[in-house]
């Protein structure tokens, strides 16, 4: 592999790391204030994705399907938290993961009899439908280009939230000590309702973003869902910046590993958490 | 051996001893450069305005924090950094402010669990601890010092409050301590049932070296040799009870305040 | 956990002993299903001793795992790699060389894991098992992503003479239930025991254990390795009862199952986990005869079993048992 | 639509005619139904294939009157979940616990080779509609294994002369590491290695995942002269938009049909000039084809594909089966009955064919290619291929 290559691949690492962001963005987000592990998060990818294929029938742009899909999810968010999650917050994690497990059923046959067991794919928009090429047998697709754009735009944005506004600082306090949002007067049930409303629409916004590049089909949000927490787990549950940085690692690490060690690249990532985790238990940014 | 000063000190008696043991949390100095000596069969107790840094202490005392600086000695020998659990193994026992008994257990059983701290492991696995004669021996002796006989059966989540905390240093005397470090026992009492626990302390007093945390002056003046008053982190004065109910700088830093809000 | 009432002991004994003349009367009273329905009920007992191995981990020592999955699995992998292609395998050495290995890889997990707690557990716990998953998944040992089949069930002989054949459904059966009963009892001598009692009392208030003279790690890390040992054993039977093994088994929708049947069954009275393996398996069999769509009605289930019945079937039991143990009491 | 149905009440009418000529012993036999037991995807990324493959089936019965060998039908239904751990356990479901006289399934290899291991056990009879697992009509064959529908082997093999007669020289093969891809890439590597074609590379990648780009990056580098695929559903839909959206248009794309059947409407453009190999093609032009097409359409609403094919064959294949021992299922029958199918010429939509000895069928293999959006057929690529059956003892 020459230095060229071995650029375009650290670029690819790089665009999948980004996507993978925005995922798993939205799980630790839910955690960290909320103290919520949701394994539903998945759904909401696949979510996001069905909805901008579905919506695509009825409109012809894309970025119109994705902006109506996101109010969409949020509602569906919204109401999850209201009608069932809610009663969580007393309880210990164990309830949490099965009853979200519960719902990742639900969400997995929803999905089935509303839009079937067919796979579905979505054009990418004509303007974007490009690419640039890099070498005489390579070129890469703007679209792609165009996702980690959006994916780097929201981490920077978030990153202003986080640290520049009162909504950050109820993020940032509810992560160190979930506590103290409560102490602080702030409207405990409006905020978490609107905290996992806002990752259910992370969630769909990756879906939705990434549906063009991606096949549209039943259990798509369960292996998104596992690959995310392991970059939450890696980054430091609760941690926007430790989410970011572990998600790079990974799409590196998931990147190379299939260009190097083709048999092992799935477990190459996972080595990477368990390194992680042997140097530090609770992750990189805790 | 009432009186105490520093120059007249049996070394050989010194049991547990902190060298400028300091403990802060971010910038927060909860502990700092704390000197002090606990003397054999002694009771000690530690007074002071919340916030002073007296659990901190005690936290640092059983292993439960690693100090940031300074060092502990027990009987001489470095136990600094030691885990909680080796602390408790070495005879340091404690109680907690809150109370932390085994709900779902049994009283009995809750001073079960403690007295296998006796056996050398309890790595065994297949002969029920019922079994085991010691342990159980043990078991019953601390129920009967803390005055719970009578609650043996009863699962500790249906006692009073008071029968729990009584529970609480039952558990600490079946692990078989030799210095007991007692958080507030007294802590959310009603009358009676401090009456009862300041009798149960004081007949403590006469057997173990006993470190007494507590806000109840009265209490701890009835217990007590020796006494410390800790503010801000920091030993404001130590000596004994009578020393220390005359000294001017405590009065004002602290007792005048507590007589107040009695 | 202290000694089950005695109504409820005898009741669970009856249980036991109908299970263990279902042989001999099923065939009267399911004449068409019956052969079916003793299979089902052996892969159900199997289920029910992970169920319970996953109870010592998640009720007792209060270690929430997502990867249980994984020791099930990486047991019924052990036989399939262990078994010549062509012959039957040596119960006796392969079962043992299983257990050693399941139980070397649980402890290699439980001492990353264990550093960790609370919701980092379950994660850990989780992506060790998916890491299992894609280690048989990915690679070419025991046939990757198709899996392996096992084409002789182990030979149970002494000197040469057989003492059991495996490959009788009967057979099975009772070693099935045997399992059970067998896990079920040496999991109550465990929690009996001066060791069990300081896991159970980890997982009530492990700093309070830490405080009394006991290192925690030391304890939860031996009480996962043992969990994952007998989720291993499981696994290993249920290699031989199926004659195949695969990725699936280890991952965590598997795991997910399993914890679904303890707190279905009420975790840390151990006979719930495996009265929930009873309750779940049966269900998904009715749900999946009534409908297609039959993840609908199972994910509606776990959650009403989550807001509605968290102490679980067992919980429900005890309290109706030692309620009425007490009237007797007072009489 | 209408003349369907009452080409079916006809030919309802002459089962019923001919139902009234067999002997009287079969009287019992035929007062009860033929049990079918249908384990397929009915959930899952397959479920679309199980429902085709049910449909295609139930309309070749259909059209028999609804019955096999004159007896009245009942289907069984049981969804395996494309979950090979309880593959085993299903099918001994259907047999033992359902008593089914046939078993049909599946899609899944790796749930068919527990299907066929509990049929060796059991002796039931097995039809495998989809799954191209080699060992089951090799090494696992058996006289009560049948297959409508391919091995592995068979699609990928003619590709690889086709690749040489286009002039490649080097190619590279990429697929999942799994028992399908591994026997797809092999047939592929067959066919063009012995005419002195060279693999550059080959990648497998772990099952199922679906993020190529690091691949494709290889592939670039390594400037092959043509990319032989194999990878079905989801993974094949998106494989093939990355492949043309990493600028690899310029070197041919191959694949079995698999690659671009029933996706090619979600690939859009980047499908185009995509040149497949299969037993079947929706474009096949011939007046069995297109009025199967058109049956199929009216009775199950969708379009036929080739999985709806191999059901259609699979219920033919039952038909000639039962109709050879006038319905009887018993012992005593069984070695008519196999005989009747192992002889079986099945007049399917894909063209006539006949079955190995192995009991896999011995077709025509045709070359496709994507133009303009549609599949369409470029001619023979092989005549009448036969599985080599490697390891079954019978052929």
């Amino acid at each position: 592999m020459d230095i060229w290559f071995f650029l375009i691949q650290v670029l690819n690492g790089i665009q999948y790391g980004l996507l993978l962001f925005l995922v798993a963005s939205g799980l630790t987000l839910i955690f960290g204030i909320m103290g919520i592990i949701n394994l539903a998060h998945g759904s909401f990818y696949m979510l996001g994705a069905y909805l901008t294929f579905w919506l695509l029938q009825s409109v012809d742009s894309l970025l119109l399907a994705i902006v109506l899909a996101l109010p969409i999810s949020a509602v569906v968010g919204y109401l999850i938290e209201a009608l069932l999650v809610r009663v969580l917050y007393r309880r210990d994690h164990l309830d949490q993961v099965l009853l979200t497990y519960g719902l990742i059923l639900i969400f997995n046959e929803a999905q089935r009899m509303l839009w079937g067991g067919d796979i579905h794919g979505v054009k990418v928009p004509a303007a974007l439908n490009w690419s640039i090429p890099l070498t005489d047998s390579l070129s890469y697709p703007v679209y792609r280009i165009a996702i980690s754009a959006v994916c780097a735009a929201l981490a920077v944005g978030m990153y202003f939230v986080i640290q520049r506004t009162r909504f950050g600082m109820w993020i940032r306090a509810g992560a160190s000590n979930r506590d103290m949002v409560a102490a602080l007067g702030i409207n405990v049930k409006l905020l978490f309702g609107a905290v996992f409303a806002l990752g259910a629409v992370l969630a769909a916004l990756s879906g939705a973003i990434a549906a063009p590049i991606s096949s549209i089909g039943p259990g798509m949000g369960d292996t998104v869902l596992i690959i995310c927490f392991v970059v939450v787990v890696i980054g430091g549950v609760g941690s926007i910046k430790g989410a970011f940085l572990g998600a790079l690692l990974i799409g590196l690490a998931d990147t190379f590993g299939k260009v190097l060690a083709p048999d092992f690249a799935s477990f190459s990532v996972y080595a990477v958490m368990a390194v992680v985790l042997l140097l530090k238990p609770r992750g990189l940014f805790a | 051996m009432n009186s105490m000063t520093s120059a007249v000190l049996d070394e050989s008696k010194v049991v547990l001893e902190t060298r400028q043991l300091t403990k802060s949390f971010g910038g927060l100095v909860a502990v700092n450069s704390a000197n002090y000596r606990f003397i054999e069969r002694q009771a000690h107790a530690i007074i002071g305005p919340n916030g002073a840094g007296k659990s901190t202490f005690v936290n640092l005392l059983t292993g439960h924090f690693p100090p940031s600086s300074g060092e502990i000695l027990f009987k001489g020998q470095r136990i600094t950094g030691f885990p909680a659990h080796k602390v408790s193994r070495l005879g340091v026992g404690r109680s907690y402010q809150k109370t932390n008994v085994f709900p779902v257990f049994t009283c009995f059983e809750n001073c079960r669990l403690a007295a296998q701290a006796q056996l050398p492991t309890s790595m065994r696995f297949l002969r029920p601890a019922a079994m085991y004669k010691e342990v159980n021996e043990r078991a019953d002796w601390a129920l009967e010092l803390c005055g719970l006989t009578s609650r043996r059966d009863r699962i500790a989540g249906s006692m009073s409050y008071g029968e729990q905390r009584q529970l609480e240093i039952g558990m600490v005397l079946a692990t078989g301590p030799e210095i007991l470090v007692l958080d507030e026992p007294l802590a959310g009492m009603g009358k009676e049932e401090s009456e009862r626990m300041v009798g149960l302390l004081k007949d403590l007093a006469r057997r173990f070296t006993l470190i007494l945390i507590e806000h109840d002056m009265d209490a701890v003046f009835s217990i007590a040799e020796v006494l410390t008053v800790m503010v801000n982190g920091t030993v404001l004065e130590s000596g004994s009870v009578e020393a220390i109910r005359a000294s001017k700088a405590v009065q004002d830093a602290y007792l005048g305040d507590g007589a107040e809000a009695y | 956990m202290s000694r089950l009432p005695r109504s409820l002991s005898i009741l669970l004994s009856a249980v036991i002993v109908l299970l263990a003349a279902y042989p001999f009367f099923g065939d009267v009273l399911f004449p068409n299903k019956h052969a079916f329905l003793m299979q089902k009920l052996t892969g159900i007992m199997i289920m029910a001793v992970m169920a319970m191995s996953l109870d010592l981990l998640v009720g007792v020592a209060g270690l929430v795992s997502m990867g249980h999955a994984a020791f099930f699995g990486l047991g019924g992998y052990m036989l399939a790699m262990l078994s010549p292609e062509y012959s039957a395998a040596n119960l006796w050495v392969v079962l043992p060389a299983a257990l050693v290995v399941v139980a070397i890889a649980s402890a290699m997990v439980g001492y990353l894991s264990i550093r960790t707690s609370g919701i980092y557990f379950i994660m850990v716990t989780l992506a060790f098992g998916q890491m299992g998953f894609y280690f048989f998944n990915d690679s070419k040992v025991a046939g990757g992503s198709d899996g392996a089949y096992i084409m002789f069930k182990p030979a149970v002989e002494i000197l040469g003479v057989s003492l059991l054949n495996l490959g009788d459904k009967r057979t099975l059966y009772y070693v099935g239930l045997g399992a059970l009963v067998g896990v079920y009892l040496l999991l109550r001598l465990l929690l009996a025991s001066p060791f069990g009692r300081v896991v159970s009392a980890i997982g009530v208030n492990e700093n309070r254990v830490r405080g009394l003279g006991f290192d925690p790690v030391a304890y939860k890390l031996l009480a996962f390795t043992i969990g994952g040992t007998i989720a291993g054993l499981a696994g290993f039977l249920a290699a031989i009862q199926y004659g195949f093994v695969n990725p699936a088994t280890l991952s965590w929708h598997h795991s997910g199952e399993a914890l679904v049947m303890v707190i279905l069954g009420g975790m840390g009275t151990l006979f719930g986990p495996a009265i929930g393996a009873f309750v779940f398996e049966l269900a998904k069999m009715g749900f999946e005869s009534v409908t297609e769509h039959w993840l609908l009605p199972m994910g509606m289930m776990i959650i009403g079993i989550v807001l509605l019945l968290p102490k679980g079937v067992g919980g429900l039991l005890l309290q109706l048992f030692s309620g009425r143990s007490k009237m007797e009491g007072g009489q | 639509m209408t003349r369907i149905s009452r080409r079916s009440v006809l030919q309802a009418g002459a089962a019923f005619a001919a139902a009234g000529l067999v002997p009287t012993r079969f009287a019992i036999g035929q007062t009860a139904k033929v049990r079918v037991g249908l384990m397929l995807p009915y959930s899952g990324t397959y479920a679309a294939l199980g429902e085709a493959i049910t449909s295609g089936l139930k309309m070749a019965v259909n059209a028999r009157g609804g019955k096999l060998g004159g007896r009245e039908v009942e289907y069984i239904l049981l969804d395996d979940e494309s979950n090979p751990g309880k593959g085993p356990e299903n099918a001994s479901k259907l047999i033992a616990g359902d008593k089914v006289d046939f078993l049909v399934g599946t899609v899944h290899s790796g749930v068919a080779m527990g299907m066929a291991k509990v049929a060796t056990d059991t002796g039931a009879m097995l039809i495998i509609p989809n799954a191209g697992v080699g060992a089951a009509t090799g090494p696992l064959c058996a006289p009560n294994i049948f297959r409508t529908s391919f091995s592995n082997w068979q699609p990928a093999y003619p590709m690889g002369k086709v690749a040489w007669d286009r002039g490649m020289k080097n190619v590279v093969t990429i697929s999942w590491k799994y028992g399908a891809g591994e026997e797809q890439l092999g047939g592929f590597e067959e066919g063009f290695t012995q005419l002195g074609g060279k693999i550059v590379k080959r990648i497998m990648l772990p099952f199922p995942n679906e993020e190529f780009q690091a691949n494709l990056t290889e592939i670039a580098s390594l400037k092959p002269d043509g990319v032989f695929a194999f990878f079905a559903g989801s993974g094949a839909l998106k494989f093939v938009k990355d492949y043309a959206a990493a600028g690899l248009k310029s070197i041919p794309l191959m694949g079995t049909g698999f690659l671009t059947d029933g996706v090619l409407a979600g690939q859009g453009a980047a499908a185009e000039g995509v040149l497949t190999t299969l037993h079947y093609a929706d474009a096949l032009d011939t007046p069995e084809n297109k009025k199967f097409r058109a049956e199929f359409k009216a009775f199950s609403g969708k379009e036929a594909d080739v999985y709806a094919v191999q059901g259609y064959d699979s219920g033919q294949l039952l038909a000639i089966g039962m109709d050879a021992v006038k319905g009887d299922t018993a012992a005593g029958s069984r070695a008519a009955l196999i005989a009747a199918m192992a002889a079986a010429e099945i007049r399917s939509p894909r063209g006539a064919f006949t079955l190995s000895k192995a009991h896999n069928p011995v077709q025509d293999i045709y070359l496709r290619q994507v133009k303009n959006g549609q599949e369409i057929v470029l001619g023979v690529a092989h005549k009448a291929l036969a599985d080599p059956a490697k390891g079954c003892k019978s052929a």
